[in-house]
Formats: structure tokens, C-alpha cells, sequence
């Protein structure tokens, strides 16, 4: 990577704790874009809602994507939708992770075979990090799903891995 | 007073003699032209012993054998009675006379035929798809329609 | 407090940076405090916990936001007016910083004891609206530019009932200067503007005499109703519901700062939780005594340790500062979001009127009195 | 302020006041579009002149899966169209097609059917009634009403074992019979729901904040109404007294002593947003009452007695049945060709006839009263593009 992954290719201390805080501070606020697309969005709702609370892992729903790191895909996609999609996506501003919620952004759920208008699964136009399954999965499933995606932050690194210098050499 | 469909077709032969009633006992129905629907909905909207006010949905319909039809249910707040009439066109050219100016609420559910079966409503102020994207070619709910294989850039089937 | 500095580091630049710097930490420390303060007391408005995740009961959920926002990719749009979209959150964030160099935080620690603190403190904060106007002008979005407009439309009109709402306190005092009019409201509760101001003849800071007597009891109302149109053009000063309207979430998307993304957002942020903080300190320097305490003197001076004063003051101040800053977060959880032909109504037709009526009758009082 | 609303109207009119127009763009993502839905706004300052709705941008496809299925495969699809009230379109449907059999039913069914909508009813009012708060700006109303519905839910999941789309009305019954305990839980919650309702009165409704931004607002005369087909709340809002549980009885719903709610312009005008806003929430207390008598007279019994074995409706077979969905008149017209699947099913969504007036109601007002308009108007995105 850059020069200071050279000078500290092991992984110094001071700075993987570094990393280690900086990854706290995102994963500890990752605000969730309030976008919903149909079924999914409902749970997505009653996740935030007073009965699970979502915003216990300090999630804020914001309007703008501008200001927003997860966007939650919650419904079924269709080929009209999708380019709005992507462009939302791209207005994001990174780091930034998509969830994708429920069987109809993972893969096309019950709409796959006869769907003509249905994007057979939002990884089509956007990297997905977390998915979740279940038509349409329960708020406790978007909590677990949330939880996965703050171990995926928690695992972000800057420095080089080990690995990849054993087999550079 | 509610009207059963035969005595109100007996009431709108008297002006419109070439509709027919399809006999059939649980779901009869009037059989109208397509270039006097309009003429046939005015009547029996305005007519007090029938009052058709609420036009309850229009549907569009492929029936498989080079046809096509629309069904119109009629329900009437006053009287409580309901009406099924069908026009049947060709499926080469698929011309309706629109009924968007006898109940505004056909405006969306003809720019909805139009969209997913593409039969052409003549009249209506503002014949555009309202589902499929406006770029999107063919009329999907048509029973010989194709799926195509892309659609700007996304592939379409699974 | 300067002269402490003064005699501690020698007079040199780093004393005056200290010494400014000051209220930028204390203004920082609450931003955090009130950004918390919002999304608990909400969530226990709501039947829910709020964050619960970092650290413990999520205290120190804030100190992870501004981290977050730290690292966030700093969007500039490609179709925005570069220059005037940098710069707007700094304006915005200026304007409201910059007022609290005139706010008397203790007897002994003022930015500037200026004479004319209550104009200075509305003319500085004014600023802020050109940052907002910047922002939604070079956002290139519609919905920023509506957000815009919509709040320096709002600002601007309730800068008059406010100033109006002060302007009474200022006609019976004679003076601009905060101090003054902090020091005018010693000696117990009952000297407090919003209780009809002072009981018994004070000299102010400047050395001015006022005289008082218990026939001021007249003037209860008269400041109550001057404290609540005060209260109620503040919040619209600093765009809290019932008057979100510029940042109405369900009809403008975020309003103003829309575009903006990481830092430059928590800008945004910050400017208008420090603006919340300024009105709401104005509101209790005003009608609520300021830095005074309650019981009129403070716990240091009665077991004589002069350190311990000015910190107690300083608390007292914090304190009811927060409590305004509180009230503003409960009614912000409680009411819906008036309309902007309602908002102006309520502006120009109701607070103006009744201002300058309630003026009117104050000057004339001071005159016969 | 209506007369300034007039008066800027009129100026449009004369065109003394007229500027450049601007087109806003609102949606498909946009907080208050409750989904997916695009209105092209087209402005003369902050004043809409004309609202031109794109739809689509949820179209599932739901009549060609319809064709592609067997008749109960159909039911799930169904759900998904208005996933707020997924028990009200379970009914729809499988009315069409038990009327195309000619299916008796047995007592119990038709008990559990009509507690089910009616709880049903009460879960989607309450989400309609709580996002109309949100677009006005009253966030807190909104968790205690999605507090409450969790309640309505936690039933649903017991005897279904699904929270949102339940696939629990099959053509002839039910899935299975309800779960032990269910009517004892179902007279607890509306023993604890009736209060409920009056508080949300006081919160929300007779706020005099949300009264202001409401009331004279998107006035909807009966007419109009009727010409665009609307119906529902939407309809009953303008004073029409026309409920289908009642005017074109299904189920047991004649057997049941309750009352049509009508907007009466308690506030400002007949057929305001305020009292679209109020039938909703007077119709959770006649829920309320209906329930109370099922529950009053619930028989015991077998539910699966009248499942049929193939569900082949005769060829030509065609029926049009029409239930009072919570946000107004769901009609199914299925077709049969004597096969295992439908020919062609229709879905009369409420939501896509109500939302077609939206430009009609909105022309004169505020961007603010749009949104107050849009949200009164209760849409669901899943059967508007269904």
C-alpha cells in the first residue's frame, strides 16, 4: 500500500491500534440510509421502531445519501429502480457498505422465474456486503445482519496482511 | 332500485341494438361494440334507473385466440347493483374508444391496459406506459411475450 | 480569569490563544453532551434505550460519530460552486462561535465585557444565515436551495421579535453590556427578569445606579410574556421543531446541507447545536440571572475560598443553559412542523405586535416609575 | 390562511404573479413518498401547480406470476401486494375463486377470517395513522402506534408463524386453526387498545399544530371522489356512507352490529385531510367492536372441512370480488380456462385508484401540503405498481 505500510509491513502496534479505534468509530456509527422498497422496509421499520431499536448500536437514519454509510436494499428491486439505485450508491460517500435485506435483493426471491421486471438480485448493479435472508426476514435477522457487517468493519485493515508478503515472495 | 344485468340490457337494447348478453349464469355479461363503449358507458351512467357512478376496475385481457378484451365492472353508490360489460377487438389492431371522460378514474386503469397489453385507448387525453419503464418495448401480460434477454445493461432473466 | 492567565504565562500570544480557545473547548465538550443528550432523551421519550453499545449506557456514542465523520470521504459535487461550498460550513460555524466571545460565562470570565454585547451577540450570530444561504445556493440541489431559502427567510424574520423580545429587558436596564444585566439580577431568585427584575436599587458592573423597589412586581407579566416570545423566536432562530421547516426531514430531504457529507456535515452539526446553546444562554442571561445563583451568593463566597466562585457561577450558567437546550430537545420529540405561511403568521402577525406592545408599555412604566 | 391560499391562486390565475416554473423532482427515494414513488412537482415558488406521478418502480409482476401459478400458489403473491394488510388480500382472493367454486365455508372460518382482517385493519391504520405524524413532523407518535401494532403481530406470528406476509387464508380455510389461547389474547389486546386510541387523539390528532397543517387541507368533495373511483377511508373521509362490508356484504360482516365511519369536517372542510386521517382512526375503534362480537360468538369447529381437493374452477368460469381493504376497495377479477392455473387474474389495487386523484386535490397548495396530502392519502407502493 502506501509508504507507511512499507516502513510498518507487520503490523506495528501503534499503528494497528490505531486501526483498531478508527474501526471502532465507524463500526460504532454507521448511519443508515432511510430507503425503503417495499416489503422489507416495513420490518426495517419496526427494526428501528421501540420493540428492537435498532439505533441501540448507534444506526441514525439519515435522508441524504450524502451523509449516510449503509444502505440498507430493503425489497425487491426492479430494472426501473435500478439504475436509481446505483446512482444513489455512487452518491454515497465511502466507506460505505450496501445490506442487502430479504430475498428479493439477495436473488430475485419469489419473483425470480416469471419476474420480467425484477432484478434478479441487487449484486447486479452494487457490491453487496451483508446479506440477509428470510421473505421478509424479522428485525432480529436485520440486527444479526448488522452485527455481522460491524465485524466486517472491524476487520478492515490498512497494512498489508502477512499472508500476501509470503506469497509476493 | 337494483337491476339484474339481463333487464338492464333489455333497457340499453332499446338505444344500442348490437350489444348481445353472453348467457351465462354466474357471471353474466354485456358484450359491447368497441366504438360505441363510450356512447353505451355515458347512458348508463347518466340514465337515473341505472346510475353506474363507480367504474370498480377495467381490465385489459389476452384471450389466446388472436383476440383481445377489456372488462369493465360498473357498480352503481345509489342503487347497488353491478354490471359487467366486455369489448373484444382484434389483437393485429387493438383500437378502444375511451371511456377516461365518463369516469376519470378509467384514465389510469386504460394507460395500465395500454402498458401491459397495448391496446390502443382512442381519446384519451394522455396515453402513456404507467408501469414499465417508458423505454421498455413489447406489452408484457400478452400471452406470447418474450422476455428480453437485457434491459439497459442488466440482464433480465435469473 | 485573563489576569490569572496573565500572571501565570506573562503576556504573550499564547495566553490570548489560550485564552479564546477556552470557549471553543467548553462549546466542543457541549456539542458532544447535547448530540447525546438529543438521542437518549428521545429514546426514553419513545419507549426505547438509545445507544446502548459504546461505551457504557453509549455515553461516548458522539465521540464516535465525530470520529466517523473524521474519515468519511469529503464529497465536493461536481456541479457546485467549489469555492462558496467549502466555505459555507465555516461561515456557519464562525457566526455562531464568534458570539460567544461576548457571553459572560462568570463574573470573571468574559471574552470581550463589551458595552454593546447584546447588539454584537445578534449581529455575529447573523452571520451563520449567510453560511446557510451559501450552502443551499452552491449545493446546485433543488431541495438544498428551498432549504435555503425557507431558513434565512425564517431567520431573518424572527431576528426581530428576538431582538425585540431583549430590547424591553435593555429598555428597563439602560444598558447593552450582558454583564450588567447579569449583575442587575443578583441577590436571589427573585431579582430575576422573568420574576420582574431587581426588588431593591443595584449598581451594575459599569457603575451605573438602577433603582428598584418592590413595586417592580408590576413587570412580572409584562417579562414572563417578553421571556416566552423570546423562547419561541429562538427556536425558530435555531430551526428546532416546531419550526424545522428549512431541514424538514419529510419534505426537503436535509434541507440545506443536503450535499454536504463527513466533516463539513458535522460542521452543520455542530454550528446549529453551539446556536441552540447561544440563544438558550441568552434566554437565562436575560430573563434567569445569568451566572447568578438562586439563593444570591455562591458557597465559595460564604466559606471564603475566592477560587471556588467564579466555578460555581460558570455552573450556574452551564446549567441553565442546558435546561433551555433540554426544553428544546422535549418539545422538538413532542410537536409536529408548522408551515411556512404559518411560521411567517406567527412571525409577523403575532411576536411582532405583541412585542413592541409589551415594549411600549415597559418604557412607558420606566418613565413614570 | 385559506384566503391567502385563494388569493395566490388567483394571481396565478391572472398571471400577475407569474414566474419561472421549477420541476422538482420527489422521489423514488424520498422520506415522505412512502416507498418508491416519483412525483414530478411542477412549482411556482413553493406553490404546486401540477403533480405528475411516476409509478413502476416497485412492479412485481403479480398478474403474470398469477397466470404462471396454480390457484393457491397464487395467495402468497397476494400478500406482497399490500404487505400492510396481507390478511385483506389473502381474502380478496380466495373469495374470487371460493365464489367460483361455489365453496360453502365452515362457521369457524368465517369467525377467524373476520378477527383476522379486522386485526389486520387495526396493524395497517395504525402504520397509516403513525407515517402520517412522521410527514407532518411528529416523530414520537409514530414508535408508540409501531409499539402498539407489535401487539397485533405478536398474534399473527403465533398462529401463523409469520410477522408480515402470513399466506393464511387458503381457498376453502384456513393453514391450519388458531393457536390456544388466541381469543383470550385478541380480547386482552382490545381491552388494551381502546385506550390507546385516546391518547393518540390528544398526542397527535387534536394537536392544534397538526390541526393547522391538516384541516382545509386537499379537499376531496364527494363528487370528485366517486368520478375517480376512490374509495376507502379516502371516500368515507368526503362524507360518502359507503363501506363494502356493509353495501355489498361478504363474510359474516351482516351479522355484526357496528357503524359506517363518515368524515364529518369536524375541523375545517368535508373531505380534508384531517378527517381522511380521523375515519382511520375511528375505524380502529369499530374494528375494535366487531372483533369484541366475534369474539362474543366464536364457534369451535374443524377449518380445514371445506379444503378442496384440485382447485379447477369450470372454463369460462369468471368472477369479480371485491372486499374493503384498509385502504379501500380491493377487487380480484380471476378468470379461469378449466386448467390447474388462473387465465388471468386482475388486482383492483385501492391504493393505485386513490393516488390517481393526488394531482387533482393538490394544485394550489404548499410543497408542505403535499406531503400532508400524499400521507392522507395512505399509499402503499407493493399494490399500486403491484
Amino acid at each position: 500500500m502506501g509508504l507507511l505500510s512499507q516502513q510498518y509491513d507487520d503490523g506495528n502496534i501503534v499503528l494497528t491500534t490505531a486501526e483498531g479505534v478508527l474501526n471502532w468509530a465507524r463500526l460504532c456509527s454507521l448511519y443508515q440510509m432511510s430507503f425503503g422498497l417495499a416489503c422489507c422496509a416495513i420490518e426495517m421499520m419496526a427494526a428501528s421502531a421501540s420493540h428492537n431499536d435498532i439505533m441501540r448500536f448507534g444506526v441514525i437514519p439519515r435522508p441524504s445519501p450524502r451523509q449516510s454509510d449503509v444502505m440498507i436494499v430493503a425489497g425487491t428491486v426492479t430494472l426501473k429502480m435500478a439504475s436509481r439505485l446505483k446512482r444513489l450508491y455512487e452518491q454515497m460517500a465511502e466507506p460505505r457498505y450496501v445490506v442487502s435485506m430479504g430475498s428479493c435483493s439477495n436473488c430475485g426471491g419469489p419473483y425470480w422465474e416469471h419476474g420480467y421486471h425484477v432484478l434478479k438480485g441487487v449484486d447486479r448493479v452494487v457490491p453487496v456486503d451483508v446479506y440477509i435472508p428470510g421473505c421478509p426476514p424479522r428485525p432480529e435477522a436485520l440486527l444479526e445482519g448488522w452485527m455481522r457487517l460491524q465485524e466486517k468493519v472491524r476487520t478492515f485493515t490498512t497494512v498489508r496482511p502477512k499472508a500476501t508478503d509470503n506469497a509476493a515472495a | 332500485m337494483a337491476l339484474s344485468t339481463p333487464s338492464i340490457f333489455e333497457h340499453l337494447t332499446a338505444a344500442f341494438p348490437e350489444l348481445t348478453l353472453a348467457h351465462d349464469e354466474a357471471a353474466p355479461c354485456i358484450i359491447v361494440p368497441a366504438a360505441g363503449i363510450k356512447d353505451v358507458c355515458l347512458q348508463l351512467r347518466d340514465h337515473p334507473d341505472t346510475a353506474f357512478d363507480f367504474l370498480m376496475s377495467l381490465s385489459g385481457i389476452d384471450f389466446a385466440d388472436g383476440t383481445l378484451g377489456v372488462v369493465y365492472h360498473l357498480a352503481s353508490m345509489t342503487h347497488k347493483h353491478k354490471l359487467t360489460l366486455k369489448v373484444v377487438v382484434p389483437k393485429d389492431a387493438p383500437h378502444v374508444v375511451s371511456v377516461e371522460k365518463v369516469w376519470r378514474t378509467a384514465d389510469w386503469h386504460e394507460r395500465e391496459a395500454f402498458d401491459l397489453y397495448g391496446i390502443v385507448f382512442d381519446g384519451h387525453r394522455d396515453l402513456r406506459r404507467i408501469l414499465m419503464p417508458y423505454d421498455w418495448e413489447g406489452h408484457p401480460l400478452l400471452k406470447d411475450y418474450e422476455v428480453p434477454e437485457f434491459y439497459n445493461g442488466m440482464k433480465v432473466p435469473y | 480569569m485573563e489576569s490569572l492567565l496573565t500572571s501565570i504565562l506573562g503576556t504573550n500570544l499564547l495566553t490570548t490563544v489560550i485564552y479564546c480557545a477556552l470557549p471553543l473547548v467548553f462549546v466542543l465538550t457541549y456539542a458532544l453532551i447535547a448530540v447525546l443528550g438529543e438521542v437518549k432523551i428521545s429514546a426514553w421519550m419513545q419507549d426505547r434505550l438509545g445507544p446502548m453499545r459504546t461505551g457504557p449506557w453509549g455515553i461516548i456514542q458522539p465521540l464516535a460519530d465525530v470520529l466517523k465523520l473524521l474519515q468519511k470521504e469529503d464529497i465536493t459535487p461536481s456541479a457546485s460552486d467549489k469555492f462558496l461550498f467549502n466555505l459555507a460550513p465555516f461561515v456557519t460555524f464562525m457566526g455562531s462561535y464568534a458570539a460567544f466571545a461576548a457571553v459572560p460565562f462568570s463574573s470573571q470570565y468574559i471574552g470581550a465585557s463589551l458595552d454593546l454585547g447584546i447588539f454584537y451577540v445578534f449581529a455575529v450570530g447573523s452571520i451563520g444565515v449567510v453560511g446557510l444561504m451559501m450552502a443551499g445556493w452552491s449545493s446546485n440541489n433543488k431541495y438544498s436551495m428551498y432549504g435555503a431559502m425557507r431558513s434565512v427567510a425564517q431567520i431573518v424574520s424572527y431576528e426581530v421579535p428576538a431582538a425585540m423580545a431583549l430590547m424591553i429587558i435593555v429598555i428597563y436596564t439602560g444598558t447593552l453590556n450582558l454583564q450588567d444585566i447579569i449583575v442587575a439580577q443578583g441577590g436571589g431568585i427573585w431579582n430575576w427578569f422573568v420574576f420582574g427584575g431587581p426588588k431593591a436599587d443595584v449598581v451594575l458592573a459599569s457603575g451605573r445606579e438602577l433603582q428598584a423597589s418592590w413595586a417592580n412586581l408590576v413587570f412580572l407579566p409584562l417579562f414572563l410574556a417578553t421571556f416566552v416570545m423570546y423562547y419561541v423566536s429562538a427556536l425558530a432562530e435555531t430551526n428546532r421543531t416546531p419550526f424545522d421547516i428549512p431541514e424538514a426531514e419529510s419534505e426537503l430531504v436535509s434541507g440545506y446541507h443536503t450535499e454536504y457529507s463527513g466533516m463539513k456535515f458535522a460542521m452543520f452539526f455542530m454550528a446549529e447545536y453551539a446556536n441552540m446553546f447561544l440563544v438558550s444562554v441568552v434566554a437565562s442571561i436575560a430573563f434567569f440571572g445569568g451566572w447568578q445563583s438562586p439563593y444570591g451568593t455562591t458557597i465559595g463566597a460564604l466559606v471564603g475560598v475566592p477560587w471556588l466562585s467564579p466555578v460555581e457561577e460558570f455552573l450556574w450558567l452551564a446549567f441553565k443553559g442546558f435546561f433551555f437546550v433540554f426544553v428544546m430537545i422535549w418539545l422538538r420529540w413532542t410537536l409536529p412542523r408548522l408551515r411556512v405561511d404559518q411560521l411567517m403568521y406567527m412571525c409577523w402577525k403575532v411576536l411582532i405586535p405583541f412585542s413592541f406592545g409589551i415594549a411600549l408599555v415597559v418604557g412607558f412604566l420606566v418613565m413614570i416609575m | 390562511m385559506a384566503d391567502l391560499k385563494e388569493n395566490i391562486a388567483e394571481h396565478i390565475e391572472s398571471g400577475r404573479l407569474k414566474t419561472d416554473e421549477l420541476i422538482l423532482h420527489m422521489g423514488p427515494q424520498h422520506p415522505s413518498t412512502h416507498g418508491v414513488l416519483r412525483l414530478e412537482l411542477v412549482l411556482d415558488g413553493e406553490i404546486v401547480v401540477k403533480v405528475i406521478p411516476h409509478l413502476g418502480y416497485l412492479h412485481r409482476c403479480f398478474e403474470k406470476h398469477a397466470e404462471a401459478m396454480t390457484y393457491p400458489q397464487v395467495i402468497p403473491y397476494t400478500d406482497r401486494l399490500d404487505y400492510l394488510a396481507s390478511m385483506n388480500n389473502n381474502h380478496g382472493y380466495v373469495l374470487a375463486v371460493e365464489r367460483m367454486l361455489g365453496i360453502e365455508l365452515p362457521e369457524r372460518v368465517e369467525y377467524i377470517r373476520v378477527i383476522m382482517a379486522e386485526l389486520q385493519r387495526i396493524a395497517s391504520h395504525l402504520v397509516a395513522v403513525g407515517t402520517y405524524g412522521l410527514d407532518i413532523g411528529a416523530f414520537t407518535p409514530f414508535l408508540y402506534l409501531f409499539r402498539d401494532r407489535e401487539y397485533i403481530l405478536d398474534i399473527f406470528e403465533k398462529t401463523c408463524g409469520a410477522r408480515l406476509l402470513y399466506n393464511y387464508f387458503w381457498v376453502g380455510g384456513l393453514s391450519h386453526d388458531v393457536h390456544t389461547g388466541f381469543e383470550k389474547e385478541v380480547g386482552d389486546f382490545v381491552k388494551y387498545f381502546r385506550p390507546t386510541l385516546t391518547e393518540v387523539n390528544t398526542l397527535l390528532n387534536y394537536n392544534k399544530i397538526f390541526v393547522q397543517r391538516t384541516a382545509n387541507v386537499g379537499v376531496l368533495p364527494a363528487d370528485v371522489a366517486i368520478s375517480y373511483g376512490c374509495s376507502g377511508p379516502m371516500l368515507r373521509g368526503s362524507g360518502v356512507d359507503f363501506d363494502l362490508r356493509r353495501d355489498d356484504p361478504y363474510s359474516i360482516y351482516d351479522r355484526f352490529d357496528w357503524k359506517v365511519i363518515v368524515g364529518d369536517g369536524e375541523v375545517g372542510t368535508l373531505g380534508d385531510c384531517w378527517d381522511r386521517n380521523m375515519v382511520r382512526m375511528k375505524e380502529m375503534a369499530v374494528s375494535c367492536d366487531i372483533i369484541e362480537q366475534a369474539l362474543a360468538s366464536f364457534p369451535e369447529g374443524d377449518v380445514t372441512t371445506a379444503l378442496p381437493k384440485r382447485i379447477r374452477p369450470p372454463k369460462g368460469a369468471e368472477q369479480y370480488a371485491r372486499v374493503e381493504n384498509p385502504r379501500g376497495e380491493l377487487g380480484f377479477y380471476v378468470v379461469s380456462d378449466g386448467t390447474a392455473n388462473p387465465f388471468r387474474v386482475k388486482c383492483r389495487a385501492p391504493g393505485f385508484v386513490n393516488l390517481s386523484v393526488i394531482d387533482e386535490i393538490s394544485q394550489g397548495h404548499l410543497i408542505s401540503d403535499l406531503v400532508a396530502i400524499l400521507g392522507s392519502i395512505d399509499i402503499v407502493l407493493g399494490e399500486i405498481d403491484r
